[in-house]
């Protein structure tokens, strides 16, 4: 199996996609001759065409406007946002029209062949406006579903999977990743299940919830943990909407104890979600409050980015903690 | 690089306005039905000339009953067409049957010339078991994929990005069919508008944007929403074709509006159209216009009146009479009524429409949060009497589509 | 002191304002002449000229855009957006813009005059698009302050606190009550505190928290709860960020029991947060789950609109629940 | 009511797109530095011609050198201003020193020639305790009070309605400011400038939009954002005063921005300029323009540069000579080079700031959380160095302004 890191995964899905299905059609600023400017799309213009894959104005609520009426006619756009952090100006488009379209209409119509592709994140030096984690926003829309990948293989199987689910999917890239993340990666057509977890490792003494590049902090924490003697079990939501709320409660029923972050500020953020459905279902069986690692209150800094970051040490802190409570 | 390479070099700086010239109103038919001299009339055979107008006077009779019902309360709310039928009616006439078409909520004559039935139009009136939309949007939120209308979606100028979009892939499956939307001049403030035109623009699409600019945004006079001569110079902006028509003149929409359509099909490019008009109703039933607009104006306007101005037309023609026509207002109220009374006789959707198609398959959870409200609904009926209805009709089945 | 509605209330307050302070200017669509669609804007033209209350183009990220400019240069903006359904376009200039100005500048610029009002909620027969709550999707950014009133003197009191907030304040008014609630309202100017929660109910058996116009189902939904001897006590949670969590700490201290309800979607609704705060807060108090009353997962529907509205019956039925626990 | 009552009437459908007429350029330097015949040159004295010169000058030497320091790795990111420096200097010196500039990000020209200092730059670039921005934001995000340069925002075209707000402000003010919105022409393709310009006309501000049409929004070219002839006959949209200027030419640029706002300021009325230049540099640090266009292109408008163009007027003049271009340069980068070593050798912002500035006064949950922060990092000092140096500078005290 070839390795390849994140961007190429990415850019593989798409080829494979497009070469699957002529309906698949990729745009966005800068997609076009320079292939995004992460390169995501690099070379698909050459193979598949001007019209297939193409530069759009610099208008994201055009690009998802023009998405929604290109689905709702059949194809199935995959859209590029250059950053989360610019997904805003298109959110009139996503929540009131995207996620309500089938609904709506009484299923006379739907964008279902929708898949919205952003790259997330911070750790980056990117500051305020490059460095954003807007999932919590979508989270709450329904019609909406949200998908984040933790690596090169996911990124792939969780891509071909978005762009032919029957509903609009946006898809958040941890653009840290992106070069740094590498591993094995098929080279032939795959798909991995929307609105399931995975357990990627098993434990009772607390259990470990995250998405996309905090995995990475996840693990580093539980290493440090497995040390100190705690088990960890280690669970990658992978879809934030629907979530797959079964395997994180069968998880606590088993240690009692639950720890969940993200990037994006405490308040209002999806961990807040997920704690509140757990505490709900799991009252009787948890041992320790549930556990949010989370941005800070703030926007996003510079300088002090690495201070600001929920990372391994900040989660390990806490994982000791609700031991200890 | 640039694309002004060419333009000339000028020494003095002098500063343009758009007053260097204007954008002429296209007319053809005089108040009175005769054409001006040296206007050449498009040619519609006397069938097509009487689907237009049957569609005309439907949509006139259909919006002073339904405004009718509102006030006795049997309906929620309602928004009338009246003045702007010929903008409407006109225009989906001059396009293929099969071209979509993406309208703004004041559109309902589109649906009349396509064939929109008036149990049809009923049912999504009073959000009932047989309502496409099943229950889920106010009044006048119709939507038919048969007759290629898309569901009407409240948010001001969504559709017009939209339209760009779905233009783009008539372009791509190569058939010859193209999009029309129809928005008002106050929802071409909306950035969404801009992101459309240029859009269209650039990648070339067969889409036609047809602007209603019928004075008003509710109590928002034009010249308080652009100070420009209308909506029709901004074409300039995006190097597209644009023609201002008489929108009380059925016979400049429908030629203007079947140019436009033979360009964008056969260059895949798109054009602008302005249909100057006026909102003869309130902007809703829940508006009063008093509060911003005189009776005179009002009246100046109806001397215009779109529907009398074709009757007089048909009349010269001798293709329609005095008889015909009080026989077809009385066959229109009939249906109406009739329609409105089987209507809101229907029961609410099933219950279940409460959670379907927020997703192709609905989700586990959804399901749950269903089960808990139907166990609800069945502890106190009494609070609920759409709900234990809704209940019911899903029990009894068959009878919901 | 003279009986108001909520409109009549709002109007008085702003007339309030821009009787104290000529920086304050209020404009939205056919807020001017029209005095708005609800006349919540009624007779300020005429009595402050059109340069001070005005119709804008129907631009929401325009009037937002502006109304972020114009609080920059020192005035106080009041933008009206006609129905919270229609605020998303103004999403970016709101998120990215209004709740980071002051931050990214390092205070040396902020848009701390600006108030958007905007009506909110359901039961008013509107549909998808006339009846969202989107509050939870400004909770989660930082830099802004979210305020919902429940009845005319605490909308006259909490807005005029608004718009002399030194912060950027969304003011979401629960339009289902602004001709139902009819109350008395001082004809002085007087302010009520944000961020502050206020107890209007005392009790130990279970604390029901709220805000706008949930507060009423809340009363009577306690009713029913008194009579079966449940003694509830009710808190108006009255701003939503920041929010007011030693208030609700210490009551759940009490009760041990707490119950949130809102009527947006439960996924990523505010309840969440305030859950998940609360469980963590209150761990070793708490008697049963914290529970969520909301809206269903879904857009907002019409004709079975009484169905999906989380009113008096589902909150009895959830409060007698959670004592049952 | 509509505002196209006075429009003339025709009866053939006749479709226009604006080639009707063109947007000239207005041009008063040739590249060589001398003037086109019958070209009226401004007053400009020899002082403010030197101020803008070198404010020119030293913009293209920082851009130089901070470009170096990034490919050092001493920087993580820069964006320069190269080829644009008359665009920008060249209408700031039109403006009065207190009028409000709400830029792009590319602009840095205009806070040089309005007095920002050298170690003011490198303060923001290196995100230091010094930088007004306290660290948070992207190197080339400057702002200035004092000057009235609004900081920088990096989603694109939200300033532009801002700044239609802000100048309604100064209208109200009543002191006869105005505000200079500077973008993109990608920039001008957002909903927002849709947005801002309409507003702009309505509501009669006195606000100049001036776009830097530089041909490219990243790898993007203009014929790929827009199909018209530039951004200019927008203008046209939104009856609004519009002039085309070569953007390379300081002394056209200058007098067109002059008339503008004087038209502006005693009109209160907005004007849009179109300055015609080249993003003679990458997008950024981070981008290579190699991969979508060529170095013939580039070469072709090298040979425009607009510095060398000014200074041959200059020389011209007898105002500048090949010895005083060869200090001026030598004490740029000699300055450039100290700020440099003495901003990157500064401390990080104190750790408070990370909770600061959110709200006009600080929450008790963020102090909360800086406080668990605090504590956090004084457990683990060796993962977060510049925590600790932050932590301390703040015990240290009295450093920091
Ligand atoms: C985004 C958005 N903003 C505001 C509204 C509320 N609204 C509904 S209709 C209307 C006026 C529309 O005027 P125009 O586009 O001219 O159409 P007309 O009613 O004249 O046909 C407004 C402001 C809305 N539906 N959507
Ligand atoms: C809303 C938004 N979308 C996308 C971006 C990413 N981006 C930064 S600069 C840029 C191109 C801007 O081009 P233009 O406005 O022509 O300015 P120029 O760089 O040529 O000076 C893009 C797409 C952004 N900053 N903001
Ligand atoms: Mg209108
Ligand atoms: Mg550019």
């Amino acid at each position: 199996m070839p390795e390849m890191n994140m961007l190429k995964a990415i850019n593989n899905a798409l080829d494979t996609a497009m070469a699957a299905d002529d309906k698949v059609i990729c745009f966005g600023e800068d997609v076009g001759v320079f292939g995004g400017v992460f390169r995501a799309t690099s070379n698909l213009q050459e193979k598949y065409g001007r019209a297939r894959c193409f530069n759009t104005p610099l208008v994201e609520q055009g690009i998802i406007g023009f998405a929604n009426g290109l689905a709702a006619q059949g194809s199935k756009p995959v859209a590029e946002i250059q950053f989360a952090d610019y997904i805003f100006p298109a959110f009139d488009q996503i929540i009131n029209e995207s996620a309500k379209f089938r609904y709506r209409s009484g299923n006379l119509f739907n964008v279902g062949g929708l898949t919205i592709r952003t790259p997330y994140g911070g750790g980056i030096s990117g500051g305020l406006y490059h460095s954003q984690s807007p999932e919590a926003y979508f989270a709450h829309t329904p019609g909406l579903k949200v998908v984040v990948p933790r690596n090169p293989h996911q990124a792939k199987g969780l891509l071909l999977a978005s762009i032919r689910d029957p509903d609009p999917v946006l898809f958040f890239e941890p653009k840290r990743l992106y070069r740094a993340s590498v591993g094995e990666v098929p080279e032939e057509d795959y798909q991995l299940p929307l609105g399931k977890a995975e357990i990627l490792k098993e434990g009772d003494g607390i259990t470990l919830l995250a998405w996309g590049a905090q995995m990475e902090m996840v693990d580093k924490a539980a290493e440090l943990a497995e040390k100190e003697g705690i088990s960890c079990e280690i669970i990658d939501l992978r879809t934030i909407v629907p979530w797959d709320v079964e395997t994180v409660v069968e998880s606590v029923f088993k240690t009692g104890r639950l720890l969940v972050t993200h990037e994006a500020p405490l308040t209002g953020g999806f961990a807040g979600e997920i704690a509140a459905t757990i505490q709900q279902r799991c009252f009787l069986y948890l041992e320790s409050p549930i556990a949010r690692v989370t941005g800070l209150d703030t926007p996003f800094p510079l300088t002090l980015e690495k201070e600001y970051m929920p990372d391994h040490l900040k989660i390990f802190e806490a994982i000791k903690q609700s031991i200890d409570y | 690089m640039s694309t002004t390479n060419k333009a000339t070099i000028v020494h003095t700086p002098s500063f343009m306005d758009g007053d260097e010239f204007r954008v002429p109103v296209f007319k053809l038919l005089k108040q009175d039905g005769t054409a001006y001299k040296n206007a050449k009339l498009p040619d519609l055979d006397r069938d097509k000339a009487l689907r237009i107008y049957r569609a005309m006077l439907f949509t006139r009779v259909l919006d002073e009953r339904m405004l009718a019902a509102q006030r006795q309360g049997r309906l929620s709310f309602y928004m009338q067409c009246t003045g702007e039928e010929a903008s409407i009616v006109g225009s989906t006439a001059a396009l293929a049957d099969e071209d979509m078409i993406m309208a703004q909520y004041r559109e309902q004559g589109a649906l009349a010339y396509r064939g929109f039935e008036v149990d049809e139009f009923m049912n999504q009136l009073f959000g009932n078991d047989r309502d496409y939309g099943k229950g889920r949007q106010m009044p006048v939120h119709y939507g038919s994929e048969k007759l290629h209308y898309m569901t009407i979606s409240s948010p001001l100028a969504t559709q017009i990005p939209q339209a760009t979009g779905y233009a783009y892939g008539q372009k791509m499956a190569g058939q010859g069919h193209c999009t029309v939307t129809i928005f008002g001049e106050g929802a071409a403030s909306e950035g969404d508008f801009h992101a459309a035109l240029n859009m269209a623009s650039v990648h070339q699409v067969p889409v036609i944007f047809l602007c209603r600019n019928n004075g008003y945004a509710i109590s928002t006079p034009a010249h308080e929403q652009f100070s420009a001569d209308g909506i029709a110079p901004r074409a300039f902006g995006y190097h597209m074709k644009v023609i201002r028509v008489d929108g009380n003149d059925i016979l400049a929409v429908y030629q203007a509006t079947a140019k436009a359509r033979e360009w964008a099909v056969e260059n895949n490019k798109p054009v602008l159209i302005e249909a100057m008009t006026y909102r003869l109703a309130a902007h809703s039933s829940s508006d009063d216009p008093s509060g911003y607009r005189s009776k005179k104006e009002e009246e100046n306007w109806r001397d215009k009146d779109p529907v009398r101005r074709m009757r007089l037309w048909l009349e010269s023609k001798g293709w329609w009479s005095e008889e015909e026509e009080k026989q077809e207002q009385e066959t229109c109220r009939r249906e109406v009524l009739e329609a409105l009374k089987r209507a809101e006789k229907r029961p609410p959707p099933d219950l279940d429409t409460l959670i379907t198609d927020v997703y192709e398959t609905t989700t586990p959870q959804l399901i749950e949060q269903l089960e808990q409200l139907k166990s609800h609904i069945r502890k106190y009926p009494e609070a609920y009497p759409k709900g234990v209805k809704s209940l019911n009709a899903a029990k009894e089945g068959g009878e919901n589509a």
